[in-house]
């Protein structure tokens, strides 16, 4: 049911995709109908090259999503439970967080070139805040009455961490892991396209320096449908992670 | 007494952080790492009189525009989103569709519908920070207390009386967590729409000064989006500590301080 | 009859476990009745009275207010729950906690100011007018609860245990209260409770429930006079037959487990039952 | 780190050479040259690496990332008034010299009023970067009709969406190359003005360079490099059939595009001259600063 | 003495409103001890017991374990909390949430098996191991946190008001559960109730607070025999003697209002206020 609405939605975009050149609000040449983007995908779909470049965009996301969120969570976890750590990197962080990536793309390349850890260096550099932030939240969300139980039966640090400040976290983590699984995605792709490394980012560059628009739109399309299906499993996975949750057993009707 | 001691937390890390780099970039001959120094040297050169005006005023005024766009919308979306299960599934994945794809990439279909102007730099802000915003308000409406809107539904507290009271209220700490995300993500789209068909702003100036290979200006620039940062965050922090007074209140409260 | 049940079932559906709270209750409420509830903990009180409210749908059977099935939350009723700690706004001062639902009715300021007002004091909580629920004790935050159904004035009031966390003299403070406001005002209360005293007390009628899956066991009349006082009426010999009376009646049904039962707090002579 | 090798040696003994190219019609030649053994025969193991602009190529080139990068003249002209440790070391790519069929111009609408170069003055007109080498020769060529070229509003936009931005009214004139030029041609565009034409004679446009530093320590690999360049550059202007071919193996440029699209001019030297002018021109407006290229410098 | 309270006093500060909960308390409990504590509504006692369990800090005072000043929650100290909803976890089963100070102890799996089992039994949840807490009744979830302290078998065992969400039958039967277990282990046992009787029939001493700002008011020596049961030590006379007494020190208690109090429930004669 859920999964035919979703569908349903998606559709709807394919079709005023369809529509919009028809309607006179933009040109076909610049925003082609969706028939045209789909045959261009259909022979994006047919290249090996294409395979390759979504492979490589998948490693540089999944290993750069997976460092910036098991960082942004330890450090989240530490600077919220030790006295006074907050209130020391809370100015260093509001200064970092706010520098955007691409301006440390000079940075990057003069590191690591075109190589691997460049995509890298950008893509954890964006997601890890935020994780952090989202971690930082949760942390200051514990209810203190099931802390002062946990506290009162003798719960040292460690069991006080994993049963109750994790799970109270959770929440807020697996909505900074969503944020940070599409802003992965899209610094990785940023910056194959900016730098050069391998990657759907570069053939979308080649496509846009090549003015092939219907192919430019369906390497899109395909960044679009990767973040649809990353939010799935994102979904999947707290579902189940989350099945004790308010927001999970019961839905407020607004 | 109280402020002084915050004040010197506040500047503690930052001033270790800022002498180590200090002095690892002393001596450095790496054309893309120069001494701090020389950047602190230029510094107000770069960034006082005429491009204060010119670039910095035009790019705060872009943000904030884009900003409180992403706010209105975000927070609309989100209570619709997060409170009406059918509205989720038909357009989440829609939303996370457009959520995927890179703003560089977005930006030209945007100047396809909203031109090269200053609307079109807004809606790049506003399309990049309304995500933070909506996910917070939709998980923050999904988790109001049950016995809470369950005394709203008793009482007949519904419609807008609900949505203020009860809603709003209850996310509000989640989507204050995605406002201030968002502002930092904001800080950064200013960078990237003024990447594209600018003429001024101060993601330009940085781009402008990073192919004309004036890197220590560059590395001002970014010393300055990290400041900005700093004084934003520090007035949204302002802004919600009176909002959430409560909140705080409570949690404080319950510690037992 | 202003209020029925009838053939009202409840069945909790979840992934591993199924629990049938509420088998088959049948009763009636007139205009203007007082009645109470009382049953083992865990009978179900709770989820009949939030299927009366309209904030839960029957498995099976219905609850009619007036003649019409209730669907969704009927105007004029008011409901003290159980979690009485988070039935209150936490971003919300108590003066505001109260007076929230009269400005749903549209009552102009003077009105409610004075509504608010005599609630809070009632209950002895005029001059907390200000403070946030979470700055309370338990027993405050409790009758906080109660000063805003009582300014609501409902026609028809459900409380779930509203005086289980207060002390035994505020406790027959506010018994009397309810008995007062109850002649005033002619409403209609359905009164949960586990104070067997307590429900002999307030009530007309006491319905005993048995233990889950739950069928009313035994709708009994309080033929005590209507003015009752904590001192002569706790006194009365008829009160005593009453109360020994009820309080049989739980004992067995908390003893004979309804059978086909899925779920439910089982009869566990713990003095016996060795720890450890 | 920066200070990795910048050379390593594949495993028949030949060098491993990264190059840092745009993935545009310009740097056919290096490509077409790869295919024909050019490099390989050198002792050359080829790689190019395409990103989308100059910002990431230079820093690329100087840490020794990239061994070699292509950029155009005018970039090169600032980063060496800037000290970049950088030098030329092979041509890259040169205007036809010919007004009417040159791979870049000044478009505009085919119902435009602007007629002529000189109407140029008080319009705004696209640039893909602004202070560089498409602002200042634009200017040229409105001098050069009479106009005045202070008036002129530069707006800078990638090349991929002046069609778009032409179209849409959003700039009055766009200054294009190919393939984009073909495009807008085929929505029934006009060339207004032929600017690297009105700049100088047959003017450089592009060239390929590395750091000093590579040239110090390898000079041989950049001897070998830049005489497998220039084999290519002569191979590919003496094959143009040949060009069209390769530009489907790097680019998406619609293959009928490819057929008719006006290809640049790859000679093998650089045309010193052309560059002073191009100096001069950007000195005038202030692409420098109060800086003055230093050719001797940068040219090999 | 195991554990003293001397020259106690809390106040919460707020930033409009300051309230001094706690003005000056002190008393002792001996080892193996069971001591009730009575009060009206809102004098105090969950900021005294949460005082001694080491999660608030006095104002001035202290409270002192073996001796010793507590500072952070103690060793071997159980307590089972008003609000017995926000004190289970909600992510975890009814067994989980019992078990797991148990681990925290590294007791091996089939001890922890055992008393988690015979705890739950205990209370009369033996069949709902593996439901989540809130897909329980109030008066079930109360019952998880009891069974949690008392499967923890702590040295000190603090209750506040835990009986609070339970019928009367279970009421009795948890009563006789705290005593055997008393008798069992040796437990000291700190026990807040705001039911007279209920605080009778437990301790073998009651101490009874006066309205906030709260001090000891009485210090009643429980003088009935070890040996109790519902139904014949409830219809002792010396029980009715000492319970009334208790109940007539309570209202003069709530009567005079401690002089200086900045709030407190004050005496509010309900039944003769005039609603509206
Ligand atoms: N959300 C739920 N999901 C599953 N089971 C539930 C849920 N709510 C209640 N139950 C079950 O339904 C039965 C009745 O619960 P209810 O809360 O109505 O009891 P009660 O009579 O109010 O008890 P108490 O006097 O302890 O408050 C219990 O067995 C309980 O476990
Ligand atoms: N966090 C807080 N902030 C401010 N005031 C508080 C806070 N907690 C409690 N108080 C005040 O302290 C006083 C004592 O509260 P406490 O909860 O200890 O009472 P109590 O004796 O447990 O009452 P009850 O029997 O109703 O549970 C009350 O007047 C209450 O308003
Ligand atoms: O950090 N970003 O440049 O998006
Ligand atoms: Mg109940
Ligand atoms: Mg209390």
């Amino acid at each position: 049911m859920k999964a035919v609405l979703g569908l349903l939605g998606l559709a709807g975009l394919l079709v005023l995709v369809e529509v919009l050149p028809y309607l006179g609000l933009v040109p076909a040449d610049f925003l082609p109908p969706t028939h045209r983007i789909a045959s261009a995908l259909a022979g994006e779909v047919g290249d090996s090259g294409f395979w390759q470049a979504l492979w490589d965009t998948l490693v540089a996301w999944a290993i750069g999503l997976a460092i910036a969120v098991v960082a942004g969570v330890v450090a989240g976890i530490v600077i919220g439970t030790v006295p006074g750590l907050r209130a020391v990197t809370a100015s260093t962080i509001e200064f970092l967080r706010p520098i955007p990536s691409v301006a440390l793309i000079p940075l990057a390349v003069l590191m690591y070139g075109t190589e691997l850890q460049s995509t890298l260096l950008l893509v954890v550099y964006a997601s890890f805040w935020q994780v952090l932030i989202q971690v930082l939240y949760g942390v200051q969300d514990v209810d203190p009455v099931a802390d002062e139980t946990a506290r009162s039966y003798g719960l040292g640090l460690w069991a006080r961490i994993r049963y109750v400040l994790w799970p109270t976290a959770l929440p807020y983590v697996m909505t900074g892991v969503r944020l940070a699984a599409a802003v992965a995605l899209v610094l990785a792709i940023t910056a194959e396209l900016v730098i050069g490394a391998p990657g759907l980012g570069s053939r979308i560059a080649v496509a846009q320096a090549s003015n092939a628009i219907p192919d430019m739109y369906a390497l899109v399309a395909v960044t679009g449908l990767l973040g649809v299906a990353i939010n799935l499993g994102a979904r999947r996975v707290e579902r189940w992670l989350l099945r004790w949750h308010q927001s999970v057993r019961g839905e407020v009707v607004v | 007494m109280r402020i002084a001691i915050r004040v010197v937390l506040a500047v503690a890390l930052p001033a270790v952080l800022f002498s180590v780099w200090w002095f690892a970039t002393a001596n450095s001959t790496n054309f893309y790492m120069p001494p701090l120094r020389e950047i602190l040297r230029i510094f107000p050169d770069v960034w006082t009189g005429d491009r204060l005006r010119t670039d910095v005023l035009p790019s705060l005024l872009r943000l904030a525009g884009g900003y409180t766009l992403a706010v209105v919308t975000g927070i609309a979306l989100g209570v619709l989103v997060g409170g009406n299960r059918a509205v989720r599934a038909v357009l989440e994945p829609v939303l996370e569709f457009f959520r995927a794809i890179p703003p560089p990439v977005l930006v030209p279909v945007i100047m396809l519908f909203a031109g090269i102007g200053d609307t079109m730099k807004v809606v790049v802000i506003a399309a990049g920070c309304v995500w933070p915003i909506l996910l917070n308000t939709v998980e923050g409406v999904r988790a109001v207390d049950s016995v809470l809107a369950d005394t709203c539904r008793s009482y007949r507290i519904t419609g807008l009386a609900r949505l203020r009271h009860l809603v709003l209220r209850g996310a509000s700490p989640q989507i204050a967590a995605g406002m201030r995300q968002a502002l930092s993500i904001g800080i950064i789209l200013m960078v990237i729409s003024e990447m594209f068909a600018a003429s001024n702003g101060l993601g330009f100036a940085i781009v402008q000064f990073q192919r004309g290979f004036a890197i220590p200006d560059m590395w001002s620039g970014i010393l300055l989006l990290g400041l900005i940062g700093l004084v934003l965050s520090l007035l949204f922090r302002l802004v919600e500590s009176r909002a959430l007074a409560w909140y705080h209140g409570l949690r404080r409260a319950q510690r037992g301080s | 009859m202003l209020l029925e049940v009838r053939g009202l079932r409840k069945v909790y559906q979840g992934k591993e476990r199924q629990v049938e709270a509420i088998r088959d209750l049948t009763f009636g409420v007139d205009a203007g009745d007082l009645v109470c509830l009382v049953g083992p903990s865990g009978c179900g009180k709770t989820t009949l009275l939030k299927c009366i409210a309209g904030l839960l749908t029957p498995t099976s059977g219905e609850a009619l207010l007036d003649g019409r099935r209730v669907s969704g939350p009927p105007p004029g009723m008011a409901v003290v729950f159980q979690e009485y700690g988070r039935s209150l706004f936490p971003w919300m001062s108590v003066r505001d906690n109260v007076e929230l639902p009269l400005r749903q009715k549209k009552l102009p300021r003077a009105t409610r100011r004075s509504l608010v007002d005599d609630a809070l004091s009632a209950v002895g909580l005029g001059d907390t007018h200000d403070a946030y629920p979470w700055q309370l004790s338990g027993g405050m935050q409790q009758r906080v609860a109660i000063a805003r159904a009582v300014a609501y004035q409902p026609d028809v009031l459900l409380m779930d245990e509203p005086f289980a966390a207060v002390d035994a003299q505020t406790r027959a403070d506010l018994e009397d209260l309810i008995r007062d406001l109850w002649h005033k005002l002619a409403v209609t209360i359905l009164f949960v409770t586990h104070d067997i005293d307590e429900a002999v007390y307030l009530g007309q009628r006491v319905i005993v429930l048995s233990s889950s899956p739950t069928v009313v066991r035994e709708d009994v009349d309080i033929d005590l006079p209507d003015a009752r006082d904590q001192l002569h009426t706790r006194s009365d010999s008829r009160f005593t037959e009453l109360r020994s009376h009820i309080y049989a009646q739980i004992q067995a049904a908390k003893r004979e487990s309804t059978p086909g039962s899925t779920d439910a707090a089982r009869d566990t002579d713990l003095a016996k039952q060795v720890l450890q | 780190g920066s200070d990795s090798p910048e050379t390593t040696t594949g495993q028949e003994g030949s060098t491993k050479v990264t190059v840092g190219v745009i993935p545009i019609v310009d740097v056919a030649p290096i490509y077409l040259g790869k295919e024909k053994g050019f490099f390989t025969s050198r002792g050359i193991d080829l790689t190019m690496e395409s990103g989308q602009g100059g910002a990431a190529i230079v820093p690329g080139v100087v840490s020794g990332q990239f061994q070699f990068g292509f950029s155009n003249v005018t970039s090169l002209m600032i980063a060496q008034t800037k000290n970049v440790p950088i030098k030329i070391v092979a041509n890259g790519v040169a205007s036809t010299g010919q007004a009417g069929a040159d791979f870049g111009g000044v478009t505009v609408k085919a119902d435009s009023p602007i007629q002529s170069a000189k109407d140029l003055a008080g319009k705004k007109v696209a640039v893909n970067t602004l202070q560089n080498i498409g602002d200042t020769t634009v200017r040229e060529s409105v001098r050069k009709a009479g106009g005045d070229p202070k008036s002129i509003q530069f707006t800078e936009i990638a090349f991929a969406q002046m069609p778009a931005a032409l179209a849409a009214g959003q700039v009055d004139a766009a200054w294009v190359v190919e393939p984009s030029l073909s495009a807008i041609k085929a929505q029934g565009g006009r060339v207004v003005a032929w600017n690297y034409v009105d700049a100088a004679p047959n003017l450089t446009v592009a060239t390929y360079f590395a750091s000093t530093k590579l040239i110090q320590d390898d000079p041989d690999l950049v001897k070998r490099f830049t005489e497998a360049i220039n084999e290519s550059l002569a191979y590919a202007d003496a094959h143009p059939d040949e060009v069209r071919k390769v530009l489907g193996t790097y680019t998406k440029i619609d293959p009928k595009v490819v057929e008719t699209l006006t290809l640049p001019k790859w000679p093998t030297e650089i045309n010193k001259a052309s560059l002073e002018t191009l100096s001069q021109l950007g000195k005038g407006d202030g692409v420098f600063g109060d800086k003055t290229p230093d050719l001797g410098k940068l040219l090999p």
